[in-house]
């Protein structure tokens, strides 16, 4: 199996955010919201293990999907070496996807960081279903793909830690505060482990279906060598779930966050 | 040309088999290629009752290599025996049944379990160094294995392989005592013990503090381990540490392996295990090597 | 900010020392830059009498690191303090004879007549992987560690460093092994014992068939041992093993070590030293320390 | 210090046969003909160690040197991947070089293989020599750089393994050949093992000065670190010499070749 695919173009969203355009038939055909692909950003020792990044927006008649990542340590830095016309090796779609709307659902979403991306993805493919989305970022300078949330969303509200951009504080407060006249029928968290953790016990207390994403330090990313697990329960007892393959979407009530 | 090998008992289409611990029980990599191509599969490490594995984040990179801490989490031998070799048993490749235990009398009662199963050889891991008691204690010194094997093999209707750790002072000791228990085969090396801080968190990468550390950068103390080890036993020896191609499987197999097994490699790219077995049979093609079995210890010194 | 340190009773200027063969006496770096920039030099092993050192080749490059086989090749001792101890004196950084022999009275003899010479410290090379007989016997058990060092610390008029092979079972053994007998400070990790082959000649690329491992592959090993080592002695612990920029040697200094010693990775880029020392200051800096002492042992578990 | 300095071009000489033409002053002002440089060939660990090339030619006024190099493993084919006006981090001029000639001199000059590259600096740079070029190379695809040889040579000498081009056979023959009717004052060889020992001892015997270039895997390529031994003649015993620094030229008697 070859898993080269090609860049059909790279984009910088803000100072840390890239986004990669690629072209994959493979993997457009199958994708679902919620899945991932994993990136080998070199193709030698410098980044060895690849990287698990969330599909954020595919396009089935051009055959294309971005992915959107946060420059952080070695991989992703690599991967801003990537330029349009290139090959990258991309293993997907990867993972369990978020469980879809039903038409005329009234849907909220919460978005943090590098959480935001699969949610672009999610937003982008329900039609029919009233969308409210709530997205958190540290800065001004960190908000990125406003324009394409607001254009697949019936209510955009953004919050900025340093009120530099929208309301101040944690993206979770305006939620709350909009929760207390709305009820939504489904809502789907993906952000730092603080926020999702508290949307998470939220919904959970006030019976909302409630769908979180993920994040675990990935090997095989295929399910096969056990090493990002995420504690679920199981039963009266907890057990350890792969977040590659049980998920990385996994429903709330079975999380148990540490 | 003759890819097979023929390894305590078995006989392996060819000498690349799947290393314990990186691919599961086969599922999910049936997906990305056809398993009948493998010389074997050595399934994740089996114990009696299931076992959760430890806290994560289970994993940290490494120049060149990884650390993992899965600690040993899986289904428990009852359930392999019912879910697990039916599907393996779909295909032509040997089921090598990797096991450990905290004590003797687990790996005994595990070993007589599997002994009535439909598998082709049991891989004892006297070696795991990420579970606090048990294994490792076992692995690290010479009568620790001697005890081990020795219970076992009283027990045991299939070859027997012995996972040796790498983490001691003189392998080939404790090699001798795996031949000396009744041991058919020693596979090596397994994972070494290492630790990765993330000096922003202040903190280990590893919930567990501690890992074994796999892939490219154990290279060459693997095939050191190895080259020692075929010279101080009589059983045949499987190699592996950081294989990610058909050389570095050669490079083992002259070192005085009959067969490899590749792990780590195959997280980067799930062909490694196919392109292992082409890049042997190239090698031997351009080296003049009718039978894969005459590459082990064909070093010339 | 202090970067200053103090170990087994020398005052060093900053943790990095340039570790033992990877910088000869100090010359040929010196024109890359200043050696007063440096913390300390640990110079080539030293022998009573010069030693020729092993066939050639004597290195292979693995991934991440590289083998080698150099094998105590040393003017002497005595070519040492004539030659090399007024060069070295023109700098301010400690000077460090790191010393190798066969025997114990080798090590013994050695020992004394360093102890009259204008030096820091001896660090007790009982671990080096090249040379057939002598220390690597010494540093693989801790009885041997015990003797050498003792016989050693009585003759001794400086700080008494041991440097510990990573070759072995349990460090930690050794290292009190050490301590016990005297010493004032333990370096590690020496090399690990590799080996590597030349598939298209079928031949060991090192003349010698193995050699030691060091560069980057190495680090998860070496932080480890470092680890295990510090919380099991209470003599300071110099950490080394794959080092290659100031967060790498945070790195070890936050697993225990007091310093660090820094070698493979000056091969590549010879301002690795100096790197060293500005990245520790900067992580300081960006972590409010305000003594690079305090970084020892920081790890929060 | 940084020993980045810029590429001016890249040019393939023969299927394996490469060219890098760099910008130096550090370098191009103080390079003697027989010193290499150590060349990085990537930023990471994919080819860890530098690379020992020698200098192949020099030109003071536009401070540039070029490096020639067969692509064989990993670091010879990260080289491959450079371009012009990439930055590539050179350490050098390294080593000792060669003796040069006397004005009026007489010289022989014998290469085979990648051991060419080092001796078109050597003839490049001696003027009012008489100079006879002997080069051995596999066939005729592997000829590379006979032009330039000619140019700055007397008599130009080529054989060919397989006898596509010149002569047929080993470039020692028509060396041999020619030194019945000819004394050259001094000879320089670099080249593989077998040769370059023929024709030391061949000039050994006939007591004609004789320059060696050898080579050694090495480490720190700069003296410290003792890998890169050189068996040589120590008083009535022997004892290794550095290739690096001690080297790569030595005089014949003073090797000792195993
Ligand atoms: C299912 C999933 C989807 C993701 N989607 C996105 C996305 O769309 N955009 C985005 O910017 N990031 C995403 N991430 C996080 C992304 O994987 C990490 O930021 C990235 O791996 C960091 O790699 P690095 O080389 O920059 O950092 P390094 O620190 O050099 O990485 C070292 C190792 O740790 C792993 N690692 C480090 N941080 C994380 C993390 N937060 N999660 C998982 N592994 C980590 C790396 O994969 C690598 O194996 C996702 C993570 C998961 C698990
Ligand atoms: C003083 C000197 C000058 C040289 N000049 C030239 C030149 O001008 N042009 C040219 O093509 N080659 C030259 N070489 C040889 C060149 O260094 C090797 O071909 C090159 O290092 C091979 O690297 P690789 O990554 O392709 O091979 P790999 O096999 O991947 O290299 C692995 C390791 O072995 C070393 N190595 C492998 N072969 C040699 C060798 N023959 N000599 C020294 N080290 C080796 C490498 O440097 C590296 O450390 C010279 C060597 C020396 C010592
Ligand atoms: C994630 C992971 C899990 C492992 N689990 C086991 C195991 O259960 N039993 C075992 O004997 N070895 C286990 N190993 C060790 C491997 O089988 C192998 O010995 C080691 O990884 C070296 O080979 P490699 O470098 O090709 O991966 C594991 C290795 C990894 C990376
Ligand atoms: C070429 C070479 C020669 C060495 N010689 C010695 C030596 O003479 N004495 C010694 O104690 N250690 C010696 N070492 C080991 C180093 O001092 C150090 O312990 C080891 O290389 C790990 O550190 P590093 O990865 O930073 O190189 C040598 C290492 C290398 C690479
Ligand atoms: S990364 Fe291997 S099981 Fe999830
Ligand atoms: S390469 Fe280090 S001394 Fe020559």
């Amino acid at each position: 199996m070859d898993f080269r695919e090609r860049i059909i173009k790279t984009e910088t969203l803000s100072k840390d955010i890239h986004l990669i355009r690629i072209r994959s038939e493979r993997i457009t055909d199958s994708a679902i919201p919620g899945q991932f692909v994993n990136v080998r950003c070199c193709s030698g020792l410098d980044a060895y293990l690849r990287r698990p990044i969330s599909i954020c927006r595919v396009c089935r008649s051009d055959k294309t999907f971005d992915i959107a990542y946060m420059k952080r340590g070695k991989g992703t830095s690599l991967l801003c070496n990537f330029r349009e016309g290139d090959a990258i090796d991309v293993i997907g779609p990867l993972g369990s996807g978020f469980t879809m709307p039903e038409a005329g659902e009234k849907i909220a979403v919460v978005g943090g960081g590098i959480g935001i991306f699969p949610l672009l993805y999610l937003v982008n493919s329900c039609n029919d279903v009233d969308k409210t989305v709530f997205l958190g970022f540290r800065s001004k300078d960190a908000v990125v793909l406003k324009d394409d949330f607001e254009r697949s969303s019936n209510k955009l509200v953004i919050a900025t830690d340093d009120g530099t951009f929208g309301i101040k504080g944690f993206v979770t407060g305006p939620f709350y505060d909009w929760l207390k006249t709305n009820r939504p029928d489904k809502v789907y968290t993906c952000g730092p482990l603080p926020m999702i953790k508290s949307v998470a016990e939220y919904c959970i207390e006030r019976d909302i279906f409630c769908e979180v994403s993920m994040e675990q330090r990935m090997g095989c990313g295929i399910g096969a060598c056990l090493v990002c697990a995420c504690k679920v329960k199981e039963g009266l007892d907890f057990g350890y779930a792969r977040v590659c393959r049980d998920g990385p979407v996994f429903r709330a009530e079975r999380l148990l966050f540490e | 040309m003759d890819l097979s090998v023929n390894i305590a008992g078995m006989k392996l289409k060819n000498p690349v088999i799947a290393a314990s611990g990186t691919f599961g029980f086969g599922r999910e990599y049936s997906k990305f290629f056809d398993l009948n191509r493998l010389g074997g599969i050595s399934v994740k490490g089996l114990t009696l009752e299931p076992r959760k594995g430890n806290r994560p984040p289970r994993i940290a990179e490494t120049p060149g290599g990884i650390l993992n801490s899965v600690g040993l989490q899986n289904p428990g031998v009852h359930a392999f025996i019912r879910d697990e070799i039916p599907f393996l048993r779909g295909f032509d490749t040997a089921v090598i049944a990797n096991v450990a235990g905290n004590t003797v009398e687990d790996y005994r009662a595990i070993v007589e379990i599997l002994s009535d199963a439909d598998i082709d050889a049991i891989e004892l891991n006297v070696s795991c160094p990420n579970v606090k008691e048990g294994c490792l204690m076992f692995g690290s010194t010479a009568s620790g294995v001697f005890e081990v094997t020795g219970a076992v093999r009283k027990v045991c209707k299939k070859p027997l392989i012995v996972k040796l750790s790498p983490n001691v002072t003189d392998i080939t000791e404790i090699a001798r005592a795996a031949e000396a228990a009744g041991a058919d085969c020693v596979s090596l090396i397994n994972t070494l013990l290492g630790m990765s801080i993330d000096i922003e968190k202040r903190k280990p990468v590893l919930a567990n503090i501690m890992g074994g550390l796999s892939g490219p950068a154990v290279k060459p103390v693997a095939v050191r381990m190895v080259y020692e080890t075929a010279k101080a036993v009589k059983i045949p020896v499987i190699g592996m540490g950081g294989i990610s191609n058909g050389n570095d499987a050669v490079e083992f197999m002259l070192a005085g392996a009959s067969a490899v097994m590749v792990g780590t490699a195959g997280f980067v790219n799930p062909n490694v295990w196919v392109e292992t077995v082409q890049g042997i049979e190239k090698y031997m093609r351009e080296n003049g090597f009718e039978k894969a079995a005459d590459l082990t210890g064909a070093l010339i010194i």
